[in-house]
């Protein structure tokens, strides 16, 4: 067997470990790694997780967190300046006047538009304005599944012990308690929505488990949970004719002369427009940072997560929490190179596949949290030096897949991985029968917005649900809880804002927080070209870039 | 005796009673229809377009699902009940049969599927009763239908056209296969001028008013022919003619129901209709012991 | 990416040509060569069906689809991107309908005209059975409707080359609520769940919980149980 | 077979002449006629060729002679046209000449070749190829002279409609005594039904009752009413006929028509002669101007001719001359017959077999010849035409053309007559009632006839008949009234219509029982049932057994003109015959080997004509029967039989000049 040559997706010398994978399959079946002690997880955590690198983080120089320890990246898009000058805005001129502008047009975002308009607000005076294409977002690529503690051996107690250990014990217990109380509320809706969860034939949830979970309380349909959730969601939305505004951005909040939040500057990505939308209540539903490549990681994540939200509710002065804290999912696919960083579920660990290294060795509980586990793979491959390294210089380990269809039956991975299984055969690999090669990847802001129990942030007029807050998870979120996190704060979310909108009174238009904003940059002495929101990350070729002029 | 069987859309959705009494009547007969698996919509709407290859899929998918299955049982006689259906299929048979050059592009175009080898025999479920013989049903009939009147309505699709030749079930201009039923489950046909008038077929959706007016007609005729109800072989036909009955003041109406729920209901198993209809049919025919 | 390393390949986008690495996916070779993207990208990972993309390679006379995302490039690639499928989205309110096929068709006529060409089956990237899945329809049996299209991410690209003009991914959309709303059993440890939360059953439970310090909510968490 | 292979010195001491017609350019376009002239040369029995434009032509009938005599030859082939145009024609040339006609022979160079093919080259081949074939035919002719034998100078005319009559009369009138088989109680036919002929409007009954009464007194004509046909034997000029004559119970020799016995019969029954639009007695006269002019009884309405049950009509003092004898019998005629002329008429086809059209259900939807009779002076109706349902005078009236005619469901062919006579209905019926409203439904008008088209323009424009083209799907009534439903096709629009009655023209078909007839006669029948003509152009009125004539519309649907024309023409065709002494058969007939028969009747049971007997044990060939078809030759399993100039050998020799062989 040539070293280079490829058999069946894999080169020649990969195929070698996968051999040894194979031998010691069969131990491996009857043996199960031990957890880690809380001690343990710890020591690993400071010792591999990239959280835990001082070099990679600074303290703010402005705003509500100034001091706070922030990822440069995310510290850079903090001290900006904005896109547009407010003196180029007209505010006199509204564009839309609504009475519930959310801004995201992803799970949370829709979630609040429906509650919303169940709560009573007309669908006319809702709109959505989004990026990309409505559901275009994180929400739609999980493939997992969402906690909820609906087992009779479960309960909500249980998932609250397993939310606050998974943050170690970081978490905003109010908000954690919401989360888990309210989860099997929301699983009724999406049922009674028809989202089509994976059941047995009278009607039982499949449940399983999850990194981190003491109860099989993952639900899941198939491994498209997310598509099944956003898909059913927009269908509803667009039923109940709620306003869509798609291929805009939200590029600064507007606020009034009560310092509340009354709307935002939208700009047309196609036609370079702005927009001014007036609204009584403001739902920041923008999603997460991955797309900022923290620490220069691949990520999971979607074209247009770029932190836009904690950029526009930082310059309102809404307080941050906890963005020191980035989740790495520790199975992102390492190999082949066009698919590197895209997420391999944490359910195919549920199913029983082992992270094994080049050797067929086990080196961790195939569940830890998601920080543990991924730390244990990073020491697995640049401390121990026992990753497999692919033909473009990265390293990562062995996903046994294999495992699941001899644990649970041939054909599981085609029944209940159909989007993963799909993925690495356009690639010919085939995971039914190969392991696959994983590392972790940018998954996940943990940290974000802080919010109240009732999704309203510290600045008035403005709400905010979803990945785009801080403090449900704490430092590190279990796998299952963000869909149920946007699911249930997204729904708190638009009922409350729709409940402020019918009070509300607005006054005149102002973008005098920005004003002071970039005040606050200039005395702080920060001298910069960088604007922000980025609303798109940049990928053109480096050759491209170098060469571009800036003509239209 | 052992038959395929293509049941056709609206026999799947609108008027399940159609297939539910048939499935009932054959059983009591001895006739097991096996269903086609996988079977495709016939193609009634591109059907009757003129275009050489697309118009033919729809059927010959499931013409090749049934060859196959057709293998596994020994038959390659596929009974159908829906009109359109069955005109649809029977068609397409027979250019498959006699126009070489036209099989040959559609099995080119079926790329993922096995060709087909034209030997299937379309049959409608009347014929085959038909076949089975008129003779041998009514010494299986338990509630012989005496004294019910019944208008036998053939519409169209059952006998035109006759191109290719040998598409209608009966004599295009004076059918008599339906009256032969009525007969044989004890029941007397009304003579019925308008048994072969169309009904008005897809106008109900965009040109109702042409369905109402051909419908009135139909349903005036049968009732001054004093029928009972009309029984009817086709799913669209009876949708029209049921529309047609809503258009009227209900001492014009006549009820409409398939033929085969007649038959069940003579053969002693479920018709299937509706239970103020079984008991309008059986007071009519024998006063209360049926009831 | 050196170029002696990575072989090349030309690629036309939009009917100019562009040399990339040819082990780039169709989406980082537009971006390789220059282009960002507003429209036709979006999660990049194959869920969200923005990025599909048409395109044909030199002596061959086929369309073939696939997300830009997931294909990579070859030599001679000729691509063009659907930003969007033009549709009417029709309204329904789920909670007054029926799980029939007669009530899909009410929606959605066109479905009625299936040629059963199977072209749409051919252009889908997710490789699944569409024409198929129609025909179940037809046939009224909405689960097996389910089970071939639950891959759908709503592309379009059936759409697009079907003959009879259908929205097959909003067909199935439709079917698939309404299987799921009511042809498949709702849970009923569900049910019973949220009533016990609404009715409050919990709620002193977690009060305790919420009052606990860190270290004897620590200590709960490695006591806990883990299920097999 | 045998001869095929079997190897034969080829006659060397024949000299044989060809011909070669140009036919013009028919056949010298597509042949090459020189070449078939050199390469026909180079056979050796072939001493003199040559072609020429006209072989058939005065000068080209020269030109053999001049070679027959020149050359000595011993026969002679014609390449040119079909041998059933010319061949009469050349073998008299060799009579003249003194050469037996059997040794000429045709080649048919233009049926078989120049008007079949295109590539000249090829076509040249062939007619070398069927030239020589006729020349290896000729050279192993036998000399054989016609078969002579006598006649019975006596006709016998079947159907005694206006065909029959005119035959009958015809023959009657030239001397000869003629038999007239009728199967019903008197002659006339359908004529007599008529109301008025088109396109002139004559009174039928005023041209045909005095032909009626001429057949009746003509001292040469027998006339035999309720009679049948039972069977024909011999063949031309002495034929054997028997005739069942079924009883009348009334004598028409002492019947005075007193009509007692009518008004005293108590039995009731729907009159044929009025369609079923009147009634009349079981004891009863088809109607006054009938031939016999005679009652009779309807054994099947009679209630029996049992005195006991009934048998009023047979008293004394109701029938004074005791005419009724209901003891009358069958009896059964036979006659000596030398030509038969078949005119037996036509049916009007089946109106049950149209359901759609619901004339067996529904009373105000009649039969154009109901009509006639409703038009008629002397029919149920008294002239003016009523409603059969209510007896009333009908304000609108549809006539419906091609009713069972140019049906591929029915029958393909025009029925020829039926859009005149509609015509003329309508027209009629208009100049009775001025304001009423006729619709006509018709597929094409076909007034092929003389002064037809102008009668059809008359009855459009002048009496306003609202022609439509299109066929009527449907016709029912429904609460009195006669609905139609048709289509006008030339105005793509769909019709629904309301008349008080509707005209069926329902096609022509020929008359019940003429199959059997046909087979007892051994004539052909054609595919539509008629009888079949020897040759619709050289032989339209005979039949293909020699003697055998054909008259109206047996033969094919024609109007009153036409059968006329063709009844003399039958006539006389039959009178050519019986004025002759003697008459002449073909003597290329089957022979008989005794010594190899082997008397297993197979070759009886294959001829067509009747022509072989067993006698002895073995087969026997009547030659004056026997027409030389050849069917017993290829059935007799001990090549016994063998037809002169026909021989295996022939055969056999011809095949391989055809296959190239020689």
């Amino acid at each position: 067997m040539k070293k280079t040559e490829i058999i069946e997706g894999y080169l020649g010398y990969m195929r070698e470990s996968i051999e040894a994978v194979e031998k010691t399959r069969a131990k491996r079946l009857k043996e199960t790694f031990p957890l880690m002690s809380l001690e343990e997880r710890e020591k690993i955590l400071k010792k591999f997780h990239p959280d835990y690198k001082e070099e990679a983080k600074r303290p703010a120089k402005v705003g509500p967190n100034k001091g706070d320890l922030m990822p440069h990246e995310v510290a850079d898009l903090l001290e900006a300046y904005p896109l547009a000058k407010p003196k180029d805005i007209d505010l006199s001129k509204v564009d839309f006047d609504v009475d519930i502008l959310i801004i995201g047009g992803g799970g949370a975002g829709m979630t609040a538009a429906l509650w919303a308009n169940y709560t009573g607000a007309n669908a006319e005076t809702i709109l959505i304005v989004q990026k990309l294409r409505l559901g275009d977002s994180n929400s739609i690529m999980s493939q997992g599944g969402v906690q909820a503690a609906d087992k009779p051996n479960d309960g909500p107690g249980l998932h609250y012990l397993d939310v606050m250990g998974g943050g170690h014990f970081t978490n905003d217990k109010k908000l954690a308690r919401r989360l888990v109380s309210d989860a099997p509320m929301l699983i009724k809706w999406h049922e009674d929505l028809g989202v089509i969860y994976d059941k047995e034939s009278d009607g039982t949830m499949v449940t399983i488990h999850g990194g981190g979970t003491c109860r099989k309380r993952m639900h899941s349909a198939r491994d498209y949970t997310g598509l099944e959730i956003v898909r059913s969601l927009k269908d509803e939305v667009l039923n109940k004719n709620i306003s869509v505004l798609e291929f805009t951005s939200a590029v600064e909040l507007l606020t009034d002369e009560q310092k509340q939040v009354a709307g935002a500057v939208l700009y047309n990505m196609e036609t370079q427009e702005y927009y001014v939308a007036k609204a009584k209540s403001t739902i920041l539903t923008t999603g997460g940072f991955g797309r900022l490549h923290i620490q220069g990681f691949p990520t999971t994540n979607h074209y247009g997560a770029t932190a836009d939200g904690i950029i526009l509710a930082y310059r309102v002065g809404a307080k941050l929490r906890d963005l020191d804290a980035v989740q790495y999912h520790p199975t992102g696919a390492a190999y082949p190179e066009q698919i590197v960083g895209l997420l391999v579920t944490e359910k195919v660990r549920g199913l029983g596949a082992q992270p094994v290294n080049k050797n067929g060795e086990q080196f961790v509980y195939p569940r830890e949290p998601r920080d543990v586990e991924a730390s244990a793979i990073i020491r697995e491959c640049y401390k121990r030096n026992n990753g497999i390294e692919t033909p473009t210089g990265m390293k990562g380990v062995w996903l046994d897949s294999p495992m699941i269809e001899i644990l649970q039956g041939e054909g599981t991975i085609a029944k209940k991985l159909p989007a993963m299984l799909r993925q690495y055969k356009r690639f010919d690999i085939d995971m039914t029968q190969d392991p696959i090669l994983v590392f972790p990847t940018l998954h996940f802001q943990n940290g974000g917005v802080i919010v109240k129990e009732n999704a309203e942030t510290t600045v008035q007029g403005l709400f905010a649900a979803g990945e785009v807050t801080g403090g449900t998870h704490g430092k590190n979120r279990l796998m299952g809880n963000s869909i149920l996190d946007y699911s249930v704060f997204g729904r708190i979310a638009g009922i409350n804002a729709a409940k402020y909108a019918k009070k509300a009174k607005i006054g005149k238009l102002t973008l005098n927080h920005v004003t002071k904003y970039k005040k606050m940059l200039k005395e702080a002495g920060i001298e910069t070209d960088r604007k922000a929101p980025i609303l798109l990350p940049e990928y053109r070729g480096e050759k491209v870039l170098s060469r571009t002029l800036e003509i239209f | 005796m052992e038959v395929l069987y293509y049941p056709g859309c609206s026999l799947k959705n609108t008027y399940p009673e159609f297939e539910k009494s048939t499935y009932a009547a054959c059983e009591k007969l001895g006739i097991n229809l096996v269903e086609i698996p996988e079977w495709n919509c016939c193609g009634v709407v591109p059907s009757l377009a003129t275009d050489n290859v697309m118009r033919h899929l729809g059927a010959v998918r499931s013409f090749i699902n049934a060859q196959e299955k057709g293998k596994e049982i020994g038959t390659n006689v596929v009974v159908t009940l829906c009109s359109m259906c069955y005109n649809v299929l029977k068609r397409v048979n027979l250019i498959l049969k006699e126009q070489a050059d036209v099989l040959k592009n559609v099995n080119d175009f079926i790329d993922d599927q096995p060709d087909y080898v034209p030997e299937l025999e379309i049959v409608h479920f009347l014929n085959l009763l038909k076949n089975v013989g008129f003779d041998k049903l009514k010494e299986r009939i338990v509630i012989p239908l005496r004294g019910l009147k019944v208008a036998p309505y053939y519409g169209c699709a059952l006998l035109r056209p006759d191109r290719p030749k040998g598409v209608p079930i009966d004599d295009p201009e004076n059918p008599t296969v339906i009256e032969n039923l009525i007969r044989s489950i004890g029941a007397e046909p009304a003579e019925f001028p308008f048994k072969t008038e169309c009904c008005g077929n897809y106008h109900i959706v965009f040109e109702p008013g042409i369905v109402e007016m051909r419908t009135k007609k139909i349903i005036g005729s049968a009732r001054s022919e004093k029928a009972d109800v009309i029984l009817s072989p086709c799913p669209l036909c009876t949708y029209n003619l049921q529309h047609g009955n809503e258009t009227l003041d209900r001492s014009e109406q006549v009820p409409v129901i398939f033929f085969t729920q007649l038959l069940a209901l003579s053969l002693g198993v479920k018709s299937h209709l509706s239970t103020e209809m079984e008991n309008q049919i059986l007071k009519k025919i024998g006063g209360e012991k049926f009831v | 990416m050196s170029e002696e390393k990575n072989p090349m390949a030309t690629i036309y986008i939009m009917g100019k040509a562009y040399k990339v690495p040819n082990t780039l996916t169709i989406m980082k070779a537009i971006e390789y060569a220059g282009y960002r993207f507003i429209r036709s990208c979006g999660c990049r990972g194959g869920f969200c069906g923005s990025c599909t993309t048409f395109y044909r390679v030199k002596n061959d006379y086929k369309l073939y689809v696939d997300l830009a995302c997931q294909k990579r490039v070859e030599d001679e690639m000729y691509i063009v991107q659907l930003p969007f499928m033009p549709a009417e989205k029709p309204k329904w309110d789920i909670d007054k309908m029926k799980p029939t096929t007669d009530e899909v068709i009410r929606v959605f006529p066109e479905i009625a005209r299936c040629l059963s060409c199977n072209v749409c089956t051919e252009a889908c990237p997710q490789d699944i059975e569409v024409m198929r899945a129609i025909q179940a329809l037809r046939r009224g049996d909405l689960e097996d409707v389910v089970n071939l299209t639950f891959d759908c991410i709503s592309c379009g690209a059936c759409s697009i080359r079907c003959p009879a003009e259908i929205t097959h991914y909003q067909v199935f959309q439709l079917a698939r609520r309404l299987h799921g709303k009511y042809e498949t059993i709702p849970a009923k440890h569900l049910m019973e769940r949220v009533k016990e939360i609404e009715k409050g059953n919990f709620d002193d439970k977690m009060s305790k919980l919420m009052d606990m310090n860190v270290e004897k909510l620590k200590q709960l968490y490695k006591k806990r149980e883990i299920e097999k | 077979m045998s001869a095929l292979t079997a190897h034969r010195e080829r006659p060397t001491k024949e000299k044989i002449g060809v011909f070669v017609c140009h036919c013009g350019r028919n056949i010298a376009t597509t042949v090459d006629t020189k070449r078939v002239v050199e390469e026909i040369l180079k056979h050796p029995a072939v001493v003199h060729a040559e072609d020429y434009d006209y072989v058939c032509s005065s000068p080209g009938q020269e030109l053999i002679e001049k070679a027959i005599k020149e050359k000595r030859l011993t026969g002679f082939i014609v390449a040119a046209c079909s041998p059933s145009l010319h061949e009469t024609t050349f073998r008299e040339v060799a009579e003249r000449t003194g050469l037996n006609p059997y040794k000429c022979e045709i080649a048919n160079i233009r049926e078989q070749d120049s008007w079949v093919h295109e590539d000249k080259e090829k076509a040249t081949e062939k007619a070398i190829k069927l030239t020589k074939s006729a020349v290896e035919k000729v050279i192993r002719n036998e000399e054989l002279e016609p078969i002579k034998v006598g006649l019975y100078k006596k006709a016998l005319v079947i159907g005694g409609g206006i065909a029959g009559i005119r035959a009958a009369l015809d023959i009657a009138d030239a001397g000869f005594p003629v038999v007239l088989v009728e199967k019903g109680s008197t002659i006339g036919g359908h004529m007599a039904k008529l109301a008025e002929t088109f396109p002139t409007l004559d009174c039928a009954s005023c041209i045909l009752t005095p032909l009626m009464s001429a057949v009746a007194h003509h001292s040469n004509i027998r006339l035999l009413t309720l009679s049948e046909i039972m069977d024909v034997e011999g063949y031309l000029g002495n034929f054997h006929v028997r005739i069942k004559k079924n009883p009348r119970y009334v004598d028409p020799e002492k019947c005075n028509l007193c009509n007692d016995c009518v008004d005293i019969c108590p039995v009731t029954v729907s009159s044929e002669f009025d369609e079923g639009l009147s009634l009349r007695k079981a004891i009863y006269i088809p109607f006054p101007q009938a031939v016999p002019s005679s009652y009779l009884i309807d054994l099947d309405a009679c209630l029996g001719m049992n005195p006991i049950t009934c048998g009023k009509c047979a008293e004394p003092d109701i029938c004074g001359p005791e005419a009724v004898n209901f003891d009358d019998q069958t009896e059964i005629i036979e006659e000596d017959i030398g030509v038969i002329v078949v005119a037996t008429g036509y049916e009007l086809y089946n109106p049950e077999n149209i359901g759609e059209y619901g004339a067996d259900k529904y009373l105000d939807v009649i039969t154009s010849l109901q009509f006639e009779r409703l038009l008629s002076p002397s029919g149920p109706a008294v002239g003016i035409p009523k409603r059969p349902s209510d007896e009333k005078i009908p304000k609108r009236i549809a006539f419906i053309h091609c009713v069972g005619s140019r049906d591929e469901r029915h029958q393909p062919y025009c029925s020829h007559i039926c859009c005149t006579y509609s015509a003329k209905h309508a027209l009629l019926f208009k100049e009775l009632v001025p304001d009423a409203d006729i619709y006509s439904f018709y597929i094409d008008i076909r007034a092929v006839g003389k002064n037809y088209e102008d009668f059809i323009r008359r009855v459009q424009e002048e009496a306003g008949v609202h022609y439509i083209r299109g066929k009527v799907s449907r016709i029912y009534e429904q609460d009195g009234k006669v609905k139609i439903f048709g289509v006008d096709t030339l105005l793509n629009k769909r019709i629904e219509i309301e008349v008080d009655m509707a005209v069926l023209a329902l096609s022509m078909v020929p008359a019940h029982g003429i199959e059997d007839l046909a087979s007892k006669m051994r004539i052909q029948i054609d595919g539509s049932g008629f009888l079949q003509e020897l040759h619709p152009k050289l032989h339209p009125v005979e039949s293909a057994t020699s003697g055998i004539f054909l008259a109206g519309a047996a033969q094919s649907p024609k109007d009153i003109q036409d059968t006329v024309a063709q009844a003399s023409a039958a006539a006389s065709k039959a009178l050519g015959i019986l004025t002759q002494e003697k008459i002449s058969h073909i003597p290329t007939v089957a022979t008989v080997d005794t010594d190899l028969c082997s008397g297993c009747r197979l070759c009886i049971s294959v001829c067509p004509y009747g022509a072989i007997k067993l006698i002895d044990e073995k087969a026997e060939v009547k030659e004056v029967l026997c027409e030389g078809c050849g069917a017993c030759v290829s059935t007799c399993p001990s090549d016994a039989i063998s037809l002169r100039n026909h021989t295996d050998e022939q055969v056999s020799s011809m095949l391989k000049a055809l296959v190239g062989e020689i």
